[in-house]
């Protein structure tokens, strides 16, 4: 029974840290109708660049504080999400309005390219740390009930707490702000969007950047947790059940669905995966992605999916 | 023709398992530039050319067919993967795989693997003296009966080479053996360590390689699994491995390919003092000697010294075809006192090859990460030919079955 | 001035159907496969062949049946990598296990079982659509490099997980040489090309586009989708799978599930899109940006004197920059592209 | 004109209801249609026309009543069937298929009859080859009747609206329907088109003796050219009758035709 | 015209290429005066909705360019300028074929409409307004667009573009697939607007009774072309234009049912 409270809690917990990278994908999908398939580029992009700064910057300028040396480059790094953004929406997105989504993903893919090469030359290919304090040791509960206690893990708390924090905070923007109803309009049909004036470009960067943000506190956790390099591009992967289980367009959409399928995940591994020999989490992922769309073809809490004539 | 010997070298400078790649191709490429400092081989100098692989088999294979037309010597792809490929393509392009420390295990075996040479140690090797260690550990091999082993592997044909050993190994000696696969690229091992913390093994054997190191010490932080229980492959203990998890990884060891970090080394020092000083140095100077940088030194020196002893027989002072090089990597006999005038004494055991044995030595020690750097806790360990020359010999002949090839006649052997 | 098809009248229908109704098309196009023939032969080296043209071809008829199921029947997948396993995989299997196997039928068989993996996978489809449809085939992919590295049987038992072919031969001749085994996958190539096209532009092929385009209309005015969808899903994945059974017995000779993982399938998507989505050429454009393209720029920047790392990242931006540049030129891949510049050609030098 | 027989009931349509959720699309409707007619059916923005047609045509699936189609009953009809038993339909949003070109847009009406397997066809051999001629053959009759021979081969999608339209009866037709449902097919056309879009209805309907079922805003077209004409509103029928009948029911003139028609 | 010195909108010589390849204008002029309603009209592909896309910057989107020519607004050049920046300027297109915003709901789309606007009281007055016009739409207000009617969807885009206080409203195709009701009202609402609200129209229409009724001045274009423009009356008395585009060649209106044969349409360039 401990165990079983361990594995959910741990799975709880996994979850939470996809449903942070899964938000950046939601957030564009949602605001442009754009599948950005650079959102894993982009969590290691900005985490190389916190990892990086956060080590230069104390140097070029002679700081002790680590926690200042860490605002900084928190601060620089998402200066250059910003540039980034900006970037994309002027030589990329701007020149492809109207255009279908495959092309657009077709875009990010280039992105994709552009960004893992430029990366690694400005911030280069090794393994970089992120310590931004966050406590590594095991903490263990009900040390009483259970033999040897339930564990849990302190950094994938403040990690779930983030998460939580950030969602709350998106959801809000897209239901209560104009700005939001105008991404959703964008997302829906781009030439009606700018026939009544909405300024596709203004909104793009401004998505791309929150989007840069998000990546970049996804990429602070994930980096603190593995350190940052270059695999860090394949969370993305683990994300994917979980939007699309949670529905494309859902903000709430991608923490459920993080819950469900980082919990479903490591209760197979751990309960199933011994009987066929393991190793079966990441198919089992999809597969119960797949499970829920067999009944809800647009996911959880997508907005369903019009077909009419 | 060429008036150079030449060398191709598959590398990986970007990508996932750049951090690990790199070092390896440092330590590779200095030591080329540090035998032509020293004058060549017998006069001939060497020329090298590197070949970005991402650690892919597609690209790997497009590499080796490029450097190939330019009359390559010897490859060393370093990915289990692309080495099964190239096992396919070099025979009938008559080029030598150096694959010092990976590959496959049954590779070892001369007479049906022409033109493989798993210098220095097959997985089943590091397995083995991992085992050794462990009964040392115990008191005794013996010892090691009812107790849990958990192989934590990265879940691919490289992780899943020490299985039939250990599986050998379990039965023998009584303990119990799980396995536990891990996806690659290994981003991802809640559930592994969870199964670790329920299953408490004795030991945790980490086969590993890039991210899934440094993530699995992690995690055994995170779950609090002691990393003094944790012995990893000899490609899961390097520096890259555990230097960002620092004092979490202390106390975890690895078995190692003979050498461990080599700063002191004469070899080391000589090629600080000819290269690196002179600004003609691969990489940072700081990184000299480290482990995977003195792999790939090593992997080098095997190259070179194959050639060397090729020209013994084809003419000193001449380029030898690769096909003549093959000869001479099946012929090697570093003995101590050669591997000393190289620089390497202190750093490895002689090595000696045959044309039934292309492995040459079997010898390991395990090193100890403690906090912030490697270090020796063992003596040398000596993997059990008892054991693993019938595997090797059993898993060849299969291979050889399924090819439909027949074992090299004695007659083949001189040439 | 020379390209135009004025004063080519066709006096019937099947003129009309021709696969090139345009005489210098066709003309073209025979010189092309005559000179891939006769001409490529003559001049290519071994690097070229090995390197280069096997694997560009292989590919090509991968992305060809991509095409097929994400370019005319607009089903998503991104599960080819494991359809492309499951042929080398299972073409191994046969081969090895009948004994006297002939090459081209294991070869084929492998694309039978993909053709049923594929179906199986595709079942999905009649409920799940668009984005989400990824997911069941990414399903596919995960599971099948899960299955071949756990199930024993698939590999014959090697420990390793990997396998290995060799002696291939087909009516006795060797397919040994770089040479016989470009032109034997040549032949494959062309083939397949072929009855592709055939299939497109015939009503099965009009079925295929109609689902992609609007489902609905398509159901009203008599298609059914069930039908459309699982026999794009079939005849994808037996071309797929022929591919991947070709990819392991000819060009790589031994592989292990990683040959056919998760990047596989994207960069088959990748080529489907850039080379153009229903079309078969553009299968062959986008199998050209995507396999050679990189290569190009990668020597270049050799050539230029960056160091190893750096042309690996500089391949990377130039390659990204290039494929967002092609898009901005036409948002319909290479082929559209292709087809434009050919119109201008018709209108040149009279603009309009 | 060629005097028209009108014949029996070929559609029947009885106490349909349909709803979304709390939208009540359809209630209780029932009318008929016969063979060789051509019947309209008119009302305001809303009122459940489309649904109607939809209905028929097995795209929704209504909660009550039953349509009769020769004499079988269907509680509700699969589209596949009601393509199969000859009923052809256009569409108010233009649902052609974008990517493909006009020849193999009309080409897919004839879909339901070409019977060669996916073999045949991808070697495309004997009959296969000669099928698919014949069935060009049949096509081309329709373009040029609907005068866009010019566009055969162009992408639809980049058609204007109207031309659309025209490519959007075409395929209709390319089925050789017994009875044609049209929605709105004249709208987005100036006077011109609208007469020639008439002729080729009424043609239809002469020469192949179609059942035309025709929702249509334009008032002088439906009260020229139909034979009987069902008016909806808000889902409730409120006419049924003549051209001259129902241009004089009080109900639909507040309804629907106000004062100045 | 020309003697009008208050042009709102002029457009001179344009022409337009699609896809880099596809010439579909040829050299269009017109101008619309302020406060003023101007009428495009023409057959099917004559090409009304590429010159008003010309005019509000919605051509790159379908891969169009303007290749010759210039485009005025107020005597400023606007080619360059982002659909945004119009409908800041005033100018504010309904677009051909609806597009209205699937997933949201009526209402939602209708205050997408006021994006440009800030003052909240002037938005909820004009969402009033709009409900007032269209009152079907208030029924539907919290039905998601993709399921209402044609009709309403219609309704739909153009109050959407009214919430947006134009000054200058391009309206294509207002009246397609409205119930004959419901184009008169359309018209009525134009005519409210115009004359009590001093907005300027550029309307194309295919109902050329009603077009010509509404407007001031008109212009008949083929393939491309103007081949002829005037006041509305003088184009209404216009013999051609009575036998072509209002159906009343030769004095009485002609029954749809008696045209016998497909018209060999007039063309007024060989
Ligand atoms: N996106 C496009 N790509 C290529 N050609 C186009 C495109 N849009 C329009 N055209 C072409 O431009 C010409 C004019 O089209 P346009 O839509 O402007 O006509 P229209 O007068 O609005 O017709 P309708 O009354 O049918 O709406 C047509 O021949 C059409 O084929
Ligand atoms: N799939 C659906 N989901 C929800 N509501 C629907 C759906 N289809 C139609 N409706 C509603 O049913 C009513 C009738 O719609 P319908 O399209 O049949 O009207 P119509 O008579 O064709 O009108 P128009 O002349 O404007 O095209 C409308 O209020 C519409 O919003
Ligand atoms: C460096 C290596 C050869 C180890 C690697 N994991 C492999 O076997 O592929
Ligand atoms: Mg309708
Ligand atoms: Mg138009």
């Amino acid at each position: 029974m401990g165990f079983f409270l361990e594995t959910l809690f741990g799975g709880l917990m996994a979850g939470m840290l996809y449903s942070l990278v899964a938000l950046g994908f939601v957030l564009i999908f949602k605001a442009s109708g754009v599948f950005n398939f650079a959102q894993g580029a982009m969590v290691l992009f900005a985490a190389l660049a916190m990892a990086r700064f956060s080590q230069w910057i104390p140097q070029w300028l002679g700081i002790e504080s680590k926690l200042l040396g860490n605002v900084l480059a928190f601060i620089v790094a998402a200066g250059c999400m910003f540039i980034l953004a900006w970037l994309i929406e002027r030589l990329v997105l701007r020149h492809l309005v109207n255009q279908e989504g495959v092309t657009l993903l077709m875009a990010t893919l280039g992105i994709t390219y552009f960004l893992d090469g430029l990366g690694q030359t400005i911030f280069g290919s090794d393994i970089y740390p992120i310590d931004v304090g966050m406590p590594k040791d095991p903490v263990f509960l009900f040390e009483n009930v259970f033999e040897g206690g339930v564990l849990v893990n302190q950094e994938d708390i403040i990690a779930a707490v983030i998460a939580a924090c950030l969602v709350a905070a998106l959801s809000l923007f897209f239901q209560k702000t104009s700005t939001g109803r105008a991404l959703r309009a964008v997302a829906d049909d781009h030439q009606a969007a700018q026939s009544i004036g909405i300024p596709l470009n203004r909104i793009w960067v401004i998505v791309w950047c929150v989007a840069g943000i998000t990546a970049l506190v996804a990429g602070v956790i994930w980096g603190s947790k593995l350190g940052v390099q270059f695999s860090l591009t394949t969370v993305a992967l683990r994300a994917l059940p979980v939007i699309i289980l949670g529905g494309l367009t859902s903000v709430p959409g991608a923490i459920i669905g993080g819950l469900i399928i980082g919990v479903g995940e490591k209760l197979s591994e751990v309960y199933l995966g011994p009987m066929v020999g393991g190793g079966i989490e990441i198919w089992f992922a999809y597969v119960l992605a797949l499970v829920f769309l067999l009944f809800r073809p647009q996911g959880l809490f997508g907005e369903k999916i019009i077909d009419r004539v | 023709q060429a008036k150079e010997q030449f060398f191709p070298v598959l590398v990986y400078r970007t990508g996932a398992y750049a951090p690990n790649g790199v070092p390896w191709a440092n330590g590779y490429v200095d030591y080329l530039k540090l035998v032509n400092a020293r004058g060549g081989i017998n006069g001939v100098k060497l020329s090298f050319e590197e070949c970005e692989t991402g650690y892919a088999t597609d690209k790997s294979v497009e590499c080796y067919e490029r450097l190939k037309g330019k009359g390559a010597t010897v490859f060393q792809p370093l990915s289990t993967g692309a080495t099964f490929a190239l096992t396919e393509k070099a025979p009938i392009d008559k080029i030598p795989l150096i694959t010092a420390g990976y590959g496959r295990s049954e590779s070892a075996d001369g007479g049906v693997f022409k033109w493989n040479f798993p210098l220095a140690g097959t997985y089943w090797v590091a397995a083995d003296a991992i085992i050794q260690q462990l009964g040392k550990k115990e008191g005794g091999l013996s010892s090691l009966k009812g107790k849990k082993i958990a192989l934590v592997y990265h879940d691919s044909p490289f992780g899943k080479e020490p299985i039939p050993l250990l599986q050998e190994r379990a039965s023998q000696l009584g303990f119990q053996l799980s396995l536990l696969p891990v996806t690659a690229p290994g981003v991802e091992q809640k559930a592994t360590w969870l199964q670790v913390r329920q299953q408490r093994p004795d030991y945790v054997v980490l086969w590993g390689w890039g991210v899934m190191n440094s993530t699995a010490l992690k995690e055994a932080q995170a779950t609090g699994y002691p990393r003094e229980k944790m012995y990893g492959v000899w490609w899961a203990g390097a520096e890259p491995d555990v230097k960002d998890v620092g004092q979490g990884a202390k106390g975890y060891n690895a078995v190692t390919m003979q050498h461990g970090t080599e700063k002191g080394a004469d070899v080391v020092k000589e090629i600080l003092s000819k290269l690196h000083d002179k600004g003609q140095g691969t990489g940072p100077k700081e990184e000299v000697g480290d482990v995977l940088y003195m792999r790939g030194l090593m992997s080098a020196m095997f190259a070179v010294e194959g050639v060397r002893q090729a020209q013994e027989k084809y003419g000193k002072g001449k380029v030898v075809t690769a096909e003549q090089a093959r000869w001479g990597y099946e012929n090697l006999n570093l003995t101590q006192a050669k591997l000393d005038a190289l620089g390497f004494k202190g750093v490895m055991r002689p090595v000696s090859t045959s044309c039934q044995d292309h492995m040459g030595a079997n010898w390991a020690r395990v090193h100890t990460w403690d906090g912030s750097k490697w270090q020796f806790t063992s003596d040398w360990l000596q993997a059990d030919e008892q054991i693993i020359k019938p595997m090797v010999k059993a898993a060849a002949d299969k291979y050889a079955a399924e090819k439909k090839l027949t074992r090299r006649a004695a007659s083949d052997c001189g040439s | 001035m020379f390209y135009r098809e004025n004063g080519q009248f066709k006096t019937s229908y099947r003129a009309d159907q021709q696969i090139f109704p345009i005489a210098q098309d066709r003309w073209a196009i025979l010189a092309l496969i005559a000179f891939a023939f006769v001409g490529v032969p003559m001049l290519a080296d071994e690097y070229l062949f090995r390197a280069i043209f096997i694997p560009f071809l292989i590919l090509s008829l991968a992305a060809l049946g991509v095409n097929i199921l994400v370019g005319y029947c607009g089903q998503i997948s991104l599960g080819s990598g494991a359809f492309m396993a499951v042929g080398a995989y299972m073409a191994y299997n046969t081969y090895i296990r009948i004994e006297g196997m002939p090459l081209i039928l294991a070869l084929l068989s492998g694309g039978f079982f993909a053709t049923l993996v594929g179906i199986f996978f595709g079942f999905p489809s009649l409920r799940v659509k668009g984005l989400y449809l990824a997911v069941a085939t990414l399903a596919a992919q995960f599971f099948c490099d899960w299955a071949f590295l756990r199930v024993g049987w698939f590999t014959n038992n090697n420990a390793s997980g990997s396998v290995s072919v060799s002696n291939l031969q087909v009516l006795g001749m060797p397919i040994e040489t770089p040479l016989q085994k470009y032109l034997f996958c040549l032949a494959f190539l062309v083939v397949f090309a072929l009855l592709a096209k055939n299939l497109v532009r015939s009503s099965i092929g009009r079925e295929w586009m109609a689902i992609r385009d609007m489902d609905v209309a398509a159901a009203v005015i008599g298609i059914r989708p069930k039908y459309a969808k699982l026999s794009a899903f079939a005849v994808s994945s037996f071309i797929v799978g022929v591919a991947g059974a070709l990819w392991g017995f000819v060009h790589l000779g031994s592989w292990e599930p990683a040959a056919f993982s998760i990047d596989r399938s994207f960069q088959l998507l990748f080529m489907v899109i850039i080379g153009g989505m229903g079309s078969i050429m553009g299968s062959f454009f986008g199998a050209a940006f995507i396999v050679l393209l990189p290569i190009f720029i990668e020597r270049i920047s050799l050539l230029v004197g960056l160091s190893t790392a750096a042309a690996a990242h500089m391949t990377f931006m130039v390659f990204g920059a290039l494929i967002v540049w092609f898009l901005i030129v036409e948002p319909h891949g290479l082929a559209k592209l292709w087809s434009i510049g050919k119109q201008k050609l018709r209108l040149w030098p009279f603009p309009h | 004109m060629s005097q028209k027989t009108i014949g029996d009931v070929i559609l029947d349509v009885q106490n349909i209801s349909l709803r979304f959720g709390g939208v009540k699309a359809l209630t209780d409707i029932s009318f008929n249609v016969k063979e060789h007619e051509i019947r309209a059916i008119i009302g305001p923005n809303g009122a459940g026309k489309s649904s109607m047609l939809n209905c028929i045509n097995g795209v929704y699936q209504p909660q009550e009543g039953q349509i009769t189609f020769r004499g079988q009953h269907f509680k509700h009809m699969n589209s596949r069937q009601v393509a199969e038993m000859g009923i052809a339909r256009t569409f108010q949003n233009l649902a052609l298929f974008k990517g493909m070109s006009v020849i193999d847009n009309i080409m897919t009406g004839r879909n339901l009859r070409m019977k060669s397997n996916l073999f045949l066809q991808a070697l495309r051999i004997g009959p296969a080859q000669r099928e698919e001629e014949q069935h060009r053959e049949f096509v081309e009759h329709i373009i040029d009747f609907l005068e866009i021979q010019a566009f055969r081969k162009t992408p639809v999608g980049q058609l204007p609206y109207g031309l659309q339209k025209r490519v959007d009866l075409g395929r209709a037709l390319a089925m050789e329907p017994q009875v044609l449902l049209l929605d709105e097919p004249m709208a987005g056309m100036n006077l011109e088109e609208k007469q020639d879009m008439s002729r080729f209805i009424l043609d239809v309907n002469d020469e192949f003796g179609t059942t035309i079922v025709l929702i249509e805003h334009d008032m002088g077209v439906v009260m020229d050219i139909s034979d009987r004409v069902v008016v909806l509103d808000y889902g409730k029928k409120i006419g049924d009758g003549t051209p001259e009948e129902v241009r004089t029911n009080e109900e639909v003139i507040s309804a629907y035709l106000g004062t100045s028609h | 015209m020309s003697t009008n010195p208050n042009i709102v909108l002029n457009v001179n010589g344009i022409e337009v290429i699609y896809n880099h390849v596809i010439l579909v204008l040829k050299g269009v002029s017109l101008n619309v005066p302020e406060g003023k309603i101007a009428a495009i009209l023409g057959g099917n592909g004559a090409g009304k909705t590429t010159t008003l896309r010309a005019i509000s910057n919605l051509l790159k989107g379908e891969r169009g360019e303007v290749t010759k020519g210039s485009i005025e607004l107020r005597g400023e050049r606007i080619e360059n300028l982002s659909p945004a920046d119009l409908v800041n300027r005033g100018v504010v297109q309904v677009m051909e074929g609806r597009h209205c915003f699937a997933h949201l709901t009526i209402e939602e789309n209708l205050m997408t409409g006021s994006y440009t606007r800030t003052d909240k009281a002037e938005v909820a007055r004009n969402l009033e307004k709009v409900y007032n016009y269209f009152p079907r739409l208030k029924t539907r207000r919290t039905s998601q667009a993709a399921y209402t009617s044609g009709g309403e969807q219609q309704m739909c885009a153009i109050g959407r573009a009214l919430m947006a206080n134009p000054s200058v409203v391009l309206l294509d195709e207002p009246s397609m697939g409205l119930a004959p009701q419901i184009v008169e009202e359309v018209f009525e609402i134009v005519k409210d607007l115009n004359t009590k609200e001093k907005v300027t129209f550029l309307i194309a229409e295919q109902n050329t009774n009603m077009a010509l009724k509404y407007a001031d001045y008109g212009y008949i274009m083929e393939s491309g072309r103007i081949v002829m423009d005037g006041a509305a009356g003088d184009l209404r008395n216009n013999e051609d234009v009575k036998e072509f585009y209002l159906g009343m060649g030769g004095g009485e209106r002609k029954s749809f049912k008696d045209v016998k044969s497909y018209k060999r349409r007039k063309r007024w360039l060989a």
